[in-house]
């Protein structure tokens, strides 16, 4: 087959495994938040309501489009895009086995957080766009927040890149091969254990999600930015959001919990088969935790959030890395 | 619980406003001319008397006019005092707002329910109802469907 | 209090330093003079309400925003006004109950329990030790409701879910129980002149038990879940902070005005029903932020299950109301009685002309109080304390706008 | 203590309610226990024969606070009563039970019927009897006449306290 056919066979099949992944997230989401708040959650239509959310995308390609007569025109359109589309980009960098990726770029990690960088400017497009009070209010807090945390997630992956010598996430993962003492899987979130919590506190707060979901929190500026948003538009931008989660507990799984490798097996035919597998069940593991922390914490408050970002994160993380790369050399050497 | 009638007719004396003493079932209630009702409250207050907590103000239509009642309270002694003025129709008394925030709410309300103005209310708008409501709600005079008129309709 | 930190409106800036012009309606945004060095930063009028989702009601509050800060806010009431006093005035003694449960309908009893007591203080019925007992059982058992519903609520506006499904469950359990004694789960008609409409039916001691026996152990849930939580205290704590002088000043009764240290309870100061026989003790805060109110309320809660325990422990014989007559028509006269309701001090001030008719019913509605010292509270916080703080004040907007 | 602690404490409770049992009711399929004092819509009681136990004293249409019962009587007490349409504003009730308090002759009930919503609201209104004969004077309970009113009051609104018992000393 000719190279470009190739290539549009991949996006077609990234693009599927977005909206699967969307359509599969939300109704677990569902799930999960029924089932911590003592209640059942979606089991009506189909089987458990497992047809729930697609009959939710069904609604929402079928309901009306709307856009506010006083809103920006080209903006109000190109906001979901602009959403929506670098999510989707972040998707074919990630390795799901050794053989099985969309495209393995020597400069996975950067790419994937270069790419997530558009989303905030989405956010405030949406929010100045739609000309509503409260989702321009929605708006400038998704700006503050992942611009402040855009920085300690970084400098939390140092550390990684320095122990794997490497941008690309194939190698990343391979670099984590094998046993250490015997018993111990040599993945990295044992030697950076605090660069893994650093990175999760700041995919928390890259993803919205709870404590920090100060753009679209329900108590006050009712969903933020997507305020006047409807029909697939909304669809968009709600499906961004989950395969934002995906994407980041799947690059945490490839940098700290050692992708598609189990400790035990290793190259042989086995692991490349069960390669997929074992990295979904990590990441879905990863996800869930993220949903248990949606269904338990509070929020906080913007100025606490971005207090925290620059006065506690980043200088922790910056001393993280500096310690990190002294430590290394030493052991190195 | 109550505080002695020569005690309040001292306080009001210090006030400078005429009052007849009366206690009831209700309590010590004082009537004093509304025109007077914010400075006496002013003396009240701060005066020997301490009463620091208004409870309540409202109106009632006694037919004839529009009677306040202020409800004050003593908290340490825990003793409640009325003062009662009486205001004829459309008529005004002064706003005690400034020693007392708490009628904030209250002038504008009795205000709107009875037809009447308080002088000095920093913010004279309507509480409870919108501008399509002319009549003064809580006056006898504004009907209401009466038991005895559904009796038989 | 007469300093001029309370000048309000027209005749100058409305309270704290910051403040400028007040806010008046209708009225167009204000520029800032377009100095050489000063940006021209526009504050922005926002309407919170009256559809939103934790005004707690219909409550329509206008905050004039600079960037996130609140620089003034305005609450505008009416949108739930039926008029329950002027119907008080055409409805028979006995009819007005039905009134009044609409009125607070967290805590129906309560109001009903004024009112009754109000026309019996007039008439000088001597109301029979069961009924007083049942009354007390049955106002606890209608605390706990609200305050558990605003445990959950509070939780909500500070962003953390699980609290208001959790409390839910309590509040299922308690308000099954309401409605196997009184008819109805909000709407009781339960307390009339003279004593109750029904006596316990059977099997509600044990429900009782039951209820008490797991419900110590979801509390403490709750203060893992909200008090001692990292998150929930830099969001209430300071927050919202309604010192003593203002809240006696705004005429503020029941937590807000405990929180701040004021040792002040109707059941304690002048106790009614079968309260001076129940020995309880009154939690008080210190600062009168969100934070003190959010325990005092849960601290309450403790109390109210110690006295249900003390009430199932001695449960007295007797009549479950006085000999009343079909048609009460109470002397002419005026009468003020007070009850310890889950938001204040809640008075019926009946006016009686000798009639079956009551003459004038103002309902002294402590969420009335506690509401008009928004403008003062809000000024000067960001939007998420505005939501705290008027989650903390536990407004009904029924007894509000009656 | 520790700073962080807080957090974990928090998820173990939620993780502690994921295995306890869910308390959704699931409506349509599972039904709550109505108590036996719930007050639902108003109903009529009929004796054995059949014939319905109302007397048509009116005594229930003139308690209700928000007058939602409307009866239409034909002939006069002497010649036994005859109701042509006992009319009952489901919509409007608030079933406070205010009517079965005040009825003399124990004919009406408040019913566990709590499944009252329609589409169409001329369901709203219920005819609850027509054209029935309506039972002879005795009394169900034993009530005190009622004390004669002073001239000018409106009827005589017959509101016995609690279950009917009262003595009409006032």
């Amino acid at each position: 087959m000719s190279p470009l056919l190739v290539i549009v066979l991949r996006t077609l099949a990234g693009l599927g495994l977005l909206l699967l992944n969307g359509v599969v997230l939300i109704y677990m989401l569902r799930k999960v938040l029924a089932h911590l708040h003592l209640r059942i959650g979606p089991n009506r239509v189909g089987p458990w309501g497992v047809f729930q959310t697609s009959m939710d995308v069904v609604k929402l390609l079928t309901k009306e489009d709307f856009r506010p007569a006083t809103a920006d025109k080209w903006l109000f359109r190109l906001a979901p895009l602009l959403i929506f589309v670098p999510s989707f980009m972040a998707y074919l960098v990630i390795g799901f086995s050794p053989t099985w990726h969309f495209a393995n770029l020597d400069t996975g990690v950067l790419f994937v957080f270069a790419v997530l960088s558009f989303v905030p400017i989405g956010i405030m497009m949406a929010g100045w766009a739609s000309n509503s009070k409260w989702s321009l209010i929605g708006g400038m807090r998704a700006a503050g927040q992942q611009i402040a945390y855009e920085v300690p997630l970084l400098l939390s992956v140092l550390g990684v890149v320095m122990l794997a010598g490497s941008l690309d996430l194939k190698v990343i993962v391979e670099s984590q091969a094998g046993l250490w003492l015997g018993f111990l899987p040599k993945w990295f979130i044992l030697p950076q254990f605090l660069g893994f919590w650093l990175f999760a506190i700041a995919a928390l707060a890259e993803s919205n999600q709870t404590p920090f979901d100060m753009s679209e929190a329900e108590s006050e500026l009712v969903t933020g930015f997507a305020n006047e948003y409807s029909g697939m538009r909304f669809g968009f931008m709600f499906l961004a959001e989950f395969s934002n989660l995906f994407v980041s507990c799947a690059v945490g799984t490839t940098l700290f919990f050692g992708g598609w490798l189990l400790p035990g097996l290793e190259h042989n035919a086995v692991a490349l088969a069960l390669g997929p597998i074992v990295f979904m069940v990590k990441v879905y593991l990863g996800i869930f935790c993220m949903m248990w922390i949606r269904g338990t914490l509070p929020r906080i408050r913007i100025d606490q959030m971005l207090s925290f970002a620059w006065k506690a994160l980043i200088p922790l993380s910056l001393a993280w890395v500096v310690i990190f790369a002294v430590i290394l050399k030493a052991v190195r050497a | 619980m109550l505080p002695a009638e020569a005690d309040v007719s001292r306080w009001l004396a210090a006030a400078g406003a005429s009052a007849e003493v009366t206690t009831s079932i209700l309590g010590v209630m004082a009537r004093i001319e509304a025109a007077r009702a914010a400075d006496v409250l002013a003396t009240l207050r701060d005066g020997e008397g301490r009463f620091d907590m208004l409870v309540d103000l409202f109106a009632i239509d006694t037919g004839e006019g529009i009677d306040l009642r202020y409800h004050l309270r003593a908290l340490e002694r825990d003793e409640d005092l009325y003062l009662a003025a009486y205001v004829d129709y459309d008529g005004e008394a002064p706003s005690a707002w400034r020693c007392y925030p708490a009628v904030l709410y209250a002038e504008r309300e009795a205000a709107e329910m009875f037809g009447m103005s308080f002088v000095g209310h920093p913010n004279p708008k309507r509480l409870l109802t919108t501008d399509e409501v002319q009549a003064p709600l809580l006056r006898k005079s504004t009907p209401i469907r009466t038991w005895e008129e559904t009796r038989r309709d | 209090m007469t300093d001029d930190r309370l000048r309000v409106t027209s005749e100058g800036p409305i309270v704290a330093e910051g403040r400028r012009e007040p806010l008046l309606l209708p009225r167009g945004l204000r520029r800032v003079p377009r100095g050489v060095d000063e940006l021209a930063t526009e504050h922005l009028i926002v309407n919170m309400g009256p559809q939103h989702p934790s005004t707690h009601g219909v409550l329509h509050i206008l905050l004039e925003l600079d960037g996130e800060t609140v620089m003034a806010a305005e609450a505008s009431l009416g949108y739930l006004h039926r008029g329950i006093e002027k119907l008080a005035e055409s409805r028979r003694h006995h009819q007005v109950g039905t009134l009044l449960d609409r009125a607070d309908y967290v805590s129906g009893i309560h109001t009903e329990l004024a009112y009754a007591m109000a026309v019996e203080r007039l008439m000088e019925i001597e109301v029979p030790e069961k009924a007083q007992w049942l009354r007390t059982l049955m106002a606890e058992i209608n605390r706990i409701a609200s305050h558990v519903l605003f445990v959950g609520t509070f939780g909500m506006d500070t962003g953390s879910m699980p609290t208001f499904l959790y409390t839910m469950r309590e509040r299922e359990a308690l308000v099954d129980i309401l409605e196997a004694v009184t008819g109805s789960r909000m709407m009781f008609n339960y307390v009339r002149p003279g004593g109750v409409t029904g006596d316990l039916p059977g099997g509600i001691i044990e429900k009782l038990e039951t209820f008490l026996s797991t419900v110590d152990t979801y509390l403490d849930e709750y203060d893992v879940l909200l008090t001692d939580n990292e998150i929930f205290g830099p969001r209430t704590k300071g927050v919202g902070v309604i010192d003593r002088t203002t809240a006696i000043a705004f005429g503020m009764t029941g937590a807000p005005l405990r929180a701040t240290g004021m040792d002040w309870d109707v059941r304690k100061v002048r106790p009614y029903a079968a309260y001076a026989q129940l020995d309880f003790d009154v939690p008080l805060g210190s600062q009168g932020d969100c934070f003190d109110r959010y325990v005092v309320k849960t601290a309450e809660i403790r109390q109210s299950l110690e006295m249900i325990r003390q009430l199932i422990a001695g449960v007295p014989e007797g009549e479950y109301t006085a000999k009343v007559p079909r048609v009460l028509r109470p002397p002419a006269g005026e009468v003020y009685t007070a009850v310890e309701s889950p938001r204040g001090e809640l008075g019926i001030h009946l006016v009686s002309d000798g009639s079956d008719l009551p003459y004038r019913m103002r309902l002294r509605s402590p969420a009335y109080y506690n509401l008009a010292v928004v403008d003062e509270a809000l000024a000067g916080g960001l939007i998420a304390d505005a939501v705290v703080t008027l989650g903390s004040l536990d407004i009904v907007l029924g007894e509000i706008d009656r | 203590m520790i700073w962080g602690l807080g957090f974990f404490r928090a998820m173990g409770v939620t993780m502690r309610n994921m295995f306890r049992p869910t308390m959704t009711v699931q409506y349509p399929d599972e039904h709550l226990v109505i108590p036996e004092r719930a007050r639902w819509a108003l109903a009529h009681k009929f004796d054995e024969s059949g014939a319905p136990k109302c007397t048509a004293c009116l005594i229930c249409e003139r308690e209700c606070p928000d007058h939602i019962i409307h009866m239409t009587v034909s002939g006069d007490a002497a010649s036994g009563k005859h109701i042509d349409e006992y009319r009952y504003e489901l919509g409007a009730c608030m079933m406070c039970g205010l009517c079965v308090a005040a009825c003399p002759f124990d004919a009406i009930e408040m019913s566990h019927e709590y499944e009252l919503a329609t589409p169409d609201p001329d369901k709203l209104i219920r005819i609850l009897l027509r054209d029935v004969d309506a039972a002879s004077g005795k009394r169900a309970k034993e009530v005190a006449p009622v004390a004669a009113r002073e001239a000018g009051a409106p009827g005589e609104p017959g509101a016995p306290s609690a279950d009917g018992r009262g003595d009409g000393d006032a």
